[in-house]
Formats: C-alpha cells, structure tokens, sequence
C-alpha cells in the first residue's frame, strides 16, 4: 500500500498545491479544526485529493484514504464496519467527502446507499458547482444558467438548462438524523455545524460552498466575498434540518442577485443583452423562492 | 469427518471458518448461498463478523476494500456481471495491495444474459493484479479458500486473492466435504496483521497519485512481487497438508502425463471431464494425458513449460473466449512453451459457453480435430441447425 | 486545407462532420477537450444533436446503448478509469450488436492514481468484441474516426468501434490537420440505417436471455463475424483514399522491414519513437524495422505471421502488463508466429507506463538486451534509486 | 442484435412463465393496458425480464430493450433523445422500469442522474421488497422486519433492521412533477395513474407494490388480498404528488398490521414471542404514521 506518514502533527498541512484563492483548501483545514484528530478520512478523487497527495508527499495529518472517484461512501462504510469488528469503535469518527460531481453525480448511487443503510458517517461535500479538476465540466450542482465547459453559453445556448440538484432536500428524504449547509465566509457557523454533525450517530449530511476562482472566473482575493456573496443572495441558503425538520436557517438581509453574478465570469453571458437579462430575473426567483422557504429563526 | 454439502454452502463455511471481521456482498446467481448462508451464520450468532448487505457489487468491492484498509479481514463473492461491475474496484484494490480474498462463481458474460457458467467474467479480471485460482472440485475449493486468506496476507504478498469455482457444476453441487476444526484453523491461519493500516493512533495517507516520475516504479514492484508468489502458494499448501494430512496445492497438476503425446490443457472442473475421457482414450491405447492450471495468476509459465517438453501435441480447453483475439489460454501458453525444443502443436477449442453441456463425445472429438491438423479457436459442441437459423 | 489543432478538437471536429445524432460523456483527463469542443460545436448551432450530460461514464456508455439501439449514430469517449467503469456495459454493446463509436485517450489505471498515458485501460476491454484500433498520430487519428463509423455500421459487421489515442502524447499536441469538407465525409458516409431499431412502428424485443440451448451459438456468431471483418476494415481505408487521396488504413503497417534481422513491435503513439530509433539504427548498419499493430482486434495474426516470417528477432514493446501474466501483446504475437518455420526469438519489454518518458536511448537500450538474450516482461526506464526506496 | 417480433398483437402476451400468483405480470398488463402501444419499455434485468423473454421467445407487444441490471434509466435517456434527435418524438414515449433492487439499490444511482436531467421518461418501480429473482435477499424496499435470505431471522436477528426506503419521498425531492404509488390490488387506480403520468413531460415516477408469493411466503390465490391489506393496514399507503404537493390519497379504514403481516411467512418469526411482539408495535407505528400523513380527500 502507498503510505506516508504526515511530517508534523498539524491535520491538514500548508504544504498542498491548490491554486490561490481555493475555498476547497480552506473548508478542509476549517472542518479538520472543528473534528479534532480522533477521525479517518475517505477522500474521492477530486482537486483535494489531487492538490494534498502527491506521492510521496502528503498533506494530511490525520489517517485518510483515497481509492477512486465514486466509491468513497461505501469505502467509508468499509473503514466504519472495520472499527466496529476489529473492536476499534473508540478510536475514530469516519468522514467520507468528495466534490460536487463525486457526490450529485457519479456517487451518488454509493452515497444513496450508504444513507440507506444508515451508517455513522459523516459525509461532507465540498460543492464548487462544477468539475473542477478536469476543467470546469458542468456537474448536478452546476447553477441555473452557469457557463462551464460541458454547458457552454453559445449561440444556441445560454449556459447550463437545469438548476442546482437538490442533495440537502434529498438527503433529508433519505431519512438523515442531521443535514446542513455551510460555507467559508462564515467560519464559526461552519466549525459549529460540524461540531454538532459529530455528536450525531448515523449518517449525516453537510454540504459546503466553496467558490473556485478558476472555475468561476472571480478574482482570487474575492473568495470570501463570493462565499458570502452566495448566501446573501439567497443563492445558496445555510440551515440545518435536524430529524427531518428545519432546525436553523441564516438570517440575512437580501442582495440582488447581479451583485452575486457580476464578478463572475461564468455568469458574463447574461450580462449581454435582453436574454440575458431574462435568465437574471429567473435566477432572482430562485434566490427569492429560497428566501421565502428559509425564513426560520436565525442561529442561536 | 466428512459432510455432505452443497458447494456454495461449503464455501460459506470455509470462509466463516476463516473468521473474516467484514463481509460485504450483493446476490447474484449463482453466488447467492454463500452470502446467504453467511449471512444465516451471522444472524445465528455462530460468526462475529460485519455482515454489509450493500446496493451493488461496486460498493462491496468498495465496502471490502475499505474494511481491509482499515486492518480487517475482508471477503466477498461474486459473478459475472457483478464482477464486471466490481472491474475498476479490482484494479485499485490489487494496486493498494490490499489482501481482500473473493469467491467468484464462473458465470458467462451478457449479452445475452445468461446465468450459466463459463470463464469469461473472471478473465476480464486477469491483468488486474489478483491472484487468481481455479477449483476443480469442491473440497478443492474449500481448501483453497483456507489457504487463499493466509496467501493474501503473507508479508511477501498482500494482494487480493480470487478463488473461481464454476457456476452450478461446482456451486450447486453436493459431495462429501471435509471440513477442519474451528481450532485447527484458528492455528493455520492466525488472526489478520496487516502491515500497516488506517488507524487514527498512527496517520498516514493511503491511495496517493503516482506521477509519471513513480508509477512505473510502482508497477514494477507489483510485477517483482509476482514473481515470488509461487514459493508462497506452495508453502501454504505444504503447511495445509502438514496439519490436515491432504494436498490441495500445487500451481499446475499433471495427470496420465507420464508418456502423454497429446496433452488436454485447462481449468477448473472441466479437468474432471477431460480425466474421464482421457481414462477412456488411455483404455483404447491413446497416448494422452492432462495438464491443468490450477493456478491463473501467477501464470505458472515455467512449470507448464517444464510439464509440456515432451510431448507432441497440445490441447487448449477453453471457456472464454477473446472475441477477435487468439484463444486465451492458448496463447499464454503458447508464450510459455515457445522455445521448447519439442515445439508441440497447439490447439484450442471453445467450448461449453453459457453452460452448454460438455459431452464426453465432445472431448473426444476436439481430440480427434486437432490429430488432423492445428485447429484455432474452434467451437465444439454447436447446434448447426441453430447457427443456420440466427443465419438469416 | 490543413489547420493546426490539439488532437482532442480535432477528433472533436472530426466526430462533428460525421454528424452523431446522439453524444453523451463524462468528463475525464485527458480526454474531456473532445466533448467540450462537441458541447461548444452543438452549443452553437453548427451541429444538430443531442448533447447528454450524464452523471457517470457507466452512464455515458449506457446512453449511447440506449441511442444506437433506437437507431441513432452514436458516439462517447471516455479514458482509464472511466472505461473501466464502462466494462460490463461495453460487453453488452457489442454482445447485442450495437455500433457506437467510442474514443479512448489511453491512460494509466488507478492505483496509483496517475492521470498520464499507458494503455492498461483500453487493454482491459480486448475480449469484450470491440473493434479496437490504435492510432500513430493525430491526422490517422481523425481519419480513423471516420472510418470507425463506416465499419461499425457496415450491416456484416455491426459492432462498437474503439479508437485508441495515447494520452497526452496526442491528446493534447498541436499538428496540421487535414479535415475533409461537410458535403464529402456525408458522401463517404451517409446517414446510419440501422438494420433492426427500436421502433413502435415495428414493435421488437431486444436483449433476450440466452439459455445454455442458445448462448454458445450466438458467441459463435460473434467469433465468425470477426473473421469478417479485415475486409470491411480495408475497404473502408481504400474507399477513404479514393475520396480524400490519402491512405490511413491497413491492419499492420511494416516500416524498413524488408531485410530486417530484428523486428520492433507496439502501437500507438509509440511507433513514432521507434520509428526514429530504427532510422538512428539503421544509419549505424543495424538491419531494424519496425512492425505496427493497427488493429488489435481483430487480431492480425495472418498479417502478422507472413511479416514475421523472415527477421531473427521479435521485440514487443508495450506499454501495458497483464501481473503476474505474460506480455500482452508478446503472448499474442507469439501465439500468431508459433509455427513460422524462421521461429524467431521474441522479447518484451514494458515502458513508459504512467506517462514515464519514453527515450531514444530506452529504445537503443532494450534492443541490446534483447540481443544478449531473449528477455521477458522486463521494465525499461526504471529509476533504481526510487526502487531501492520502494522496496524499504 | 437478439430482437424477436412478438407473435401477436397483445402489448404484453400470457405466454410468459411467471409463477402463479405473481403479482408483477399483472402489474405490466395493467401498465401497458393504460398506455397503449405507443411507448417503448427498457426493461432492467429482473424477474420480468426473465420470464417474457426466454430467447427466442418473447411476451412483449410493444418495443422492448433489456440491457442490464442497473442501466436502465440510463439507456431509456438514450432512447429518448435517440427519438428526439431522429425526428420520431411523437413515435413514442418512452418507459423504465425494473424491481425495486434495481430501482432503490443498484439502479438508483442512475436514476437520481435521470431524474437530474429531467428526461422525458416514466419510471416505473415493481416493488415486491426483495430481490426475487435471485432467491429472496434482502433490497432498500424490504420490509422493517422482514426475513429474507440477506437479513435473515436468526439468533441474534429479528429480520430486516431497516426501514423501506422512502423513494417516493426522494423523486419528490428531486423536483420530479409526478409521483406516485399504485397496487394491483386497486387497478382502476393504478391505470389512472399511468394515464396521469403519461399526461405529463418530464421525469416521473410510479412504484407499485406486487406482492411475490414465493417470496412473501403467503398463498398463491392471496396476491390481490395481499396487496390491499397493505393499503388497509397503512404500511403501503397510496398517493400521488403533483409538482412537489400531496394531490391525493387513498381513504381507507384502518385495519391492524397483524392481519397482513401473519399470512406471509417472512414475517411469522414475529408470532412467536415477545420479542417478536414487539417488533410489531413498532411496524404498527409506521403504519399509523404514515395514516396521520397520508389522511388527504379521497380520489375523486
């Protein structure tokens, strides 16, 4: 087996290649902070995997394994059924996580699954709304109207046709005791949600936003302000539904959409004419939509 | 004492004997009793063991290969499609060098489906990495599986292994089996010690990228350990023999070779057919003998070559086919064999594919074909007013 | 009219004047430009066809299953991992006669995860009944493409087509491409009619079962029609080269093997360097050549055999391993040669998997080993120092 | 290709060889009796396909393809833009279906991805929970408490340990504009629906409950009683969802779990103690649950 023992005891090392500005990089050392070390981490195929683990290095100070793009859950119910047999159950939480495309798409069947059996594990998707690593591909969480390399804005088209798939809803229809949404703008709301994912047994879910400014096409300094950006819009809601139920949602006061969309060059075609125009005002239903269903309390 | 037991349930209890800590697997014909019996074991409380009832066969590859990076014992069976669905899996396992050990139920490839067996899904597997034996009866089997955990986890080896046992001629078959004691067992095959394993006492990384500046490295290492298994496979059958008293070893076995001019080459329980019939030609004054692999992976090249040098003839038996391609066994073997100053010649045959009856008169009659003249992945056993039919 | 273009866009550009009524991909390194530059090429109007984004390469294949079976021209391209995804599915296209074109960027397999070239993946499906060809550079890569369609279609041959391109190595260089026009590639290959479709109008079942009566049979048919299937290959390259002046066809291609003593063997991309090896070579008085292996399925072994029939020596080069099993494309070759009465000696080494540079000097290097001695599966371009470290 | 021309003009032939009782084959006469000839059927890999299409036989009037066990939702999205991009959209419409290991477990990866596409293809669930084809092991849909040959009642086992897993709740979630649930004991129900869902474009989905009496373990003359004691009792509660909203339900007085739960021998491991009896309060929970959910106005 390729191995490495991480060279110092930090859990997740400055030592990685992710480009400047990546929400990926962050979101890992933030949730990393918030587990402690008493955790084993299955990794699918994907920029994280990539940018900490070249071999021989490694970038990860707690033990984590990576065996392909779409199998992370049910490795992750292997490693977990393992602790439990080899009387080990003490010693560490299981995390599984994966992009936006590992986990909307080609894993989803092996997530699904894993929900169903209820298996305590944590899976954490880090949703940066497209196939990062091999180019900006479009994947399931792609936003409405999103320009990327498999959805293009061309002369017959005006981006990507379908809007964002909806894992949180369904995992909440898989019957999860614990789901939420995170993003790096908001640090503390993020440490406490995996905080509170980690006093859960069973399968939870928790899907943060992290904006890529390659594949985005912000500047790299714009990183928080996309990620804060997203929820202020309405874009991308943060709440937690506990037991089925909305537990939480973040209160915020609404920005429209352009001031979202604008430093985006994957959102550029819009900005051309009356067509584009029109898709803004869709996009802005969406965000309002949003806002009308998660105006619960805000977080305590 | 010997019981009389279904294959597949013999299976089951030789793995259950073998105490794996994880088991994870999804039903297909004609593997479904192993898991189902195991999972009776389980639910009996006669086994302590994670048994994973999963939603595909991806994921119980995935599941053991998991569990086995973590430092359990891990086991799962399969076929055909399943097998297939489980290929890059396989592939990443083998490369993680994980000793996860797998029962495969020979089964023939869709389309069209077919449940019945032949060779062609576990060959799909053969440049993977795994170990890869052939049972040719069920005794055979069970003792392979004994031995299949203590190869995988040998310190020289750890890499996957895969036990094949033919789909119902050998799954569903009943016959006197021998089952060791839990005890003994326990003594052949103490408890797993993996090498190194995920474990949040000691972090390290596992499934790292292998750039171009490592990955020939890497493979070259698989490809060096390959080349030591053998010793490995021996012993654990030495051992086996010294504490159960029978021989279920060897990485090729030759049978009325002695002063053999034709020789019949295949695998699993096919040998039994092609011993009957050779019994039968033997009577008639026939020259002939039988070699089978017993052991696929590590292609046992040298000792076929060794075992072929003298003979005049040889024949391949083959329930696979490469569509396009040479016959599959026949052209490693005739890799093998290639400079033997006998130069035997070769043939091959198709037969029996999606569990078409193989005949005694079949056997005989491949024989009688390739004493005219060299015959290349020949089909024995057609239906010719059948093949005239799709014809049209 | 030439025009420089990266390899992937001008297989994209290539597939597009074939007019595919049905695309559907996952992306995967190195082959996503293919299906970017074909989602752009629809995204702009200059191509009516249904562009599906799916959510797996098992998906992918399936799509384009589901679209050639309903009648459409069909097209995916995929790599590595993704093809071995594809594998039960690909079995099943060409077990039920389907002909999709696929595009394969040959890359390593995981693990370790390496995204550069070697061609483990598409060597893993060669018994499934794919047509397989390897392409040598970027403009025979286009043309292939093609071609692939026209003999996909062909109503005596019926099968999915795999045309194979090195990862990187051409994928992603930048050569003079030569494209036909719109209004000759629609002379040279006109709209798909589908023998047999899924149509209301004409209400048929596909993909039965096949029992043990059946099953052996309809393997049989696929096995003959393979044998079929050289001439269609060949007239598809000669019909090109009536139409477009050129020829990029042939299932071998022999290069200064006239006289030669020693014989280089491989594929792909790799022939280029070989190529160039044998032309240093030959300029110091060594009597080389070079073998091709266009198609790999269906096998050229006549070819072959009668090329072979002359050197004194064979060395497979190849970029793949069968572990613990010998040389891929050696045991093959070796199989088609076995009875040539010249019975050269015939070594194989493995290099550059992973992406490892492929050097002059590795060429000059196993020649010379070769010449001491046959020499078998063993790896060139090893850096010693990192296996010592390996071996630690 | 296999393809064989159906020897008459019935959409779904009696020259099939399912076992007596089998509540599937009614299932897909009465599907296909709503329909009409003008759809073509991918078939997953199952007992319906087994026992219409022993080669060279088969049962099947209208266009039918099988490809594998998990592909089907898949291959039906290739079929449909294969007609879209021909020009032959009002050929047919397009229908998948498969039992419920291939539509909740294996398959379901595929067809989250479908449902993701919003392709234009009704997907139908036989559900008779369990993989029967293979010999009764346990599926996503097995009953809580069920035995079956994967989940068996032993020792140290009551049965199933799961909970059904709530499809019908996760097609919801994926925005699907129809969902719903059908059994062959009510078929002017079941044929309502079908002709609903093919009123509307886009994903939808209907699982129907079939009861196996070889795997249910109850008499072969009580299919259709079986299949309605499950509506009565509340474990299988039928309803349609419109657009994401409840439209209908079916009124039904309540009966108590036992009388459907005692003639099925996988459940008679229940009967026979305390512990057993217990296990009965709970599935009487989910029963009553799911009445205090599904209590809307009756069909109209």
């Amino acid at each position: 087996m390729t191995t490495q023992t991480a060279e110092n005891v930090k859990l997740f090392n400055s030592g990685h290649t992710a480009c400047a500005g990546c929400g990926l990089a962050l979101a890992a050392r933030l949730v990393l902070q918030a587990t402690g070390p008493k955790v084993i981490v299955v990794n699918a195929t994907g920029c994280l995997e990539v940018f900490t683990t070249r071999s021989p290095q490694t970038a990860w100070g707690i033990p984590w394994i990576h065996s392909l793009f779409e199998n992370q859950a049910a490795v992750a119910t292997g490693v977990e059924a393992a602790l439990r047999a080899l009387g080990r159950g003490d010693e560490a939480r299981v995390i599984a996580w994966g992009g936006d495309g590992a986990s909307a798409d080609i894993g989803f069947g092996g997530i699904s699954g894993m929900w169903e059996r209820y298996d305590d594990v944590l899976y954490i998707c880090y949703d940066n709304e497209a196939y990062m690593n091999t180019g900006i591909q479009r994947s399931g969480l792609t936003p409405f109207k999103g320009h990327t390399s498999t959805s293009p804005a061309g002369k017959v088209s005006l981006g990507n046709m379908k809007q964002k798939k909806n894992i949180p809803a369904i995992a909440v229809a898989h019957g999860l005791p614990y789901v939420a949404t995170a993003t790096v703008a908001y640090p503390k709301d993020l440490e406490r949600k995996v905080k509170k994912a980690m006093e859960v047994r069973g399968p939870r879910y928790l899907q943060i936003l992290v904006p890529c400014p390659l594949g985005w096409g912000h500047a790299t300094s714009d990183t928080i302000s996309m990620s804060k950006l997203a929820v202020e819009t309405g874009l991308n809601p943060l709440f937690e539904y506990i037991d089925g139920k909305l537990a939480t949602a973040m209160t915020v006061k609404q920005k429209p959409v352009e001031e979202y969309l604008k430093p985006q060059s994957r959102f550029k075609h819009l900005f051309r004419d009356a067509a584009g125009a029109e898709q803004i005002k869709l996009i802005q239903e969406i965000a309002n939509s949003n806002f009308a269903k998660f105006k619960v309390e805000a977080v305590k | 004492m010997k019981k009389v037991t279904e294959g597949l349930k013999a299976v089951a209890e030789s793995v259950a004997l073998c105490r794996p800590d994880v088991i994870s697997a999804y039903p297909i014909t004609p593997q479904t009793h192993i898991v189902e019996e195991l999972a009776q074991i389980v639910a009996d409380g006669k086994l302590k063991c994670e048994f994973i009832n999963v939603e595909s066969e991806f994921s119980a590859a995935s599941t053991v290969l998991g569990a086995s990076a973590a430092g359990a014992r891990a086991y799962t069976a399969t076929s055909s499609q399943g097998l297939l669905l489980m290929m890059e899996v396989l592939y990443n396992m083998a490369g993680m060098r994980l000793p996860v050990v797998i029962t495969d139920a020979n089964r023939a490839v869709s389309a069209p489906i077919n449940i019945w067996s032949d060779w062609q899904d576990a060959i799909t597997v053969r440049d993977a990495g795994l170990i890869m034996m052939y049972a040719e009866d069920n005794q055979d089997c069970c003792d392979m599986h004994y031995q299949a955990f203590k190869i995988a986890e040998d310190p020289e080896v750890q890499l996957p292994v895969m036990v094949n046992m033919d789909g119902f001629i050998l799954t569903h078959a009943f016959d006197p089996i021998d089952f060791p004691s839990q005890a003994d067992i326990d003594k052949y095959l103490p408890k797993f010690k993996p090498l190194d394993f995920l474990s949040a006492n000691n972090p390290r990384s596992f499934g790292l990228m292998g750039g171009p500046d490592r990955y020939l490295e890497t493979r070259y290492a698989m490809a060096e350990t390959f080349k030591s298994i053998t010793p490995v496979i021996l012993k654990a059958a030495d051992d086996f023999k010294k504490m159960f008293g029978r021989y279920s070893g060897g990485m090729i076995e030759e049978y009325r070779m002695e002063d053999a001019e034709t020789v019949l080459v295949s695998m699993g329980s096919t040998i039994s057919d092609l011993k009957e019939a050779v019994d039968t030609m033997r009577e008639k004054g026939k020259k002939i003998g039988v070699l089978k692999i017993r052991i696929l992976r590590p292609y046992p090249a040298a000792e076929i070559k060794q075992a072929l040098s003298r003979c005049k003839r040889v024949i391949c038996v083959e329930k696979a086919i490469s569509l396009g391609g040479p016959g599959i066994l026949a052209a490693e073997l005739k890799s093998a064999i290639y400079s033997n100053a006998n130069k035997p010649e070769v043939s091959n045959f198709i037969i029996g594919l999606g569990g078409r009856d193989v005949k005694q008169d079949h056997i005989f009659e491949l024989v009688e074909k390739a004493e005219k003249g060299v015959c290349e992945t020949e089909f024995i056993g057609l239906d010719m007013k059948l093949v005239e039919e799709m014809d049209k």
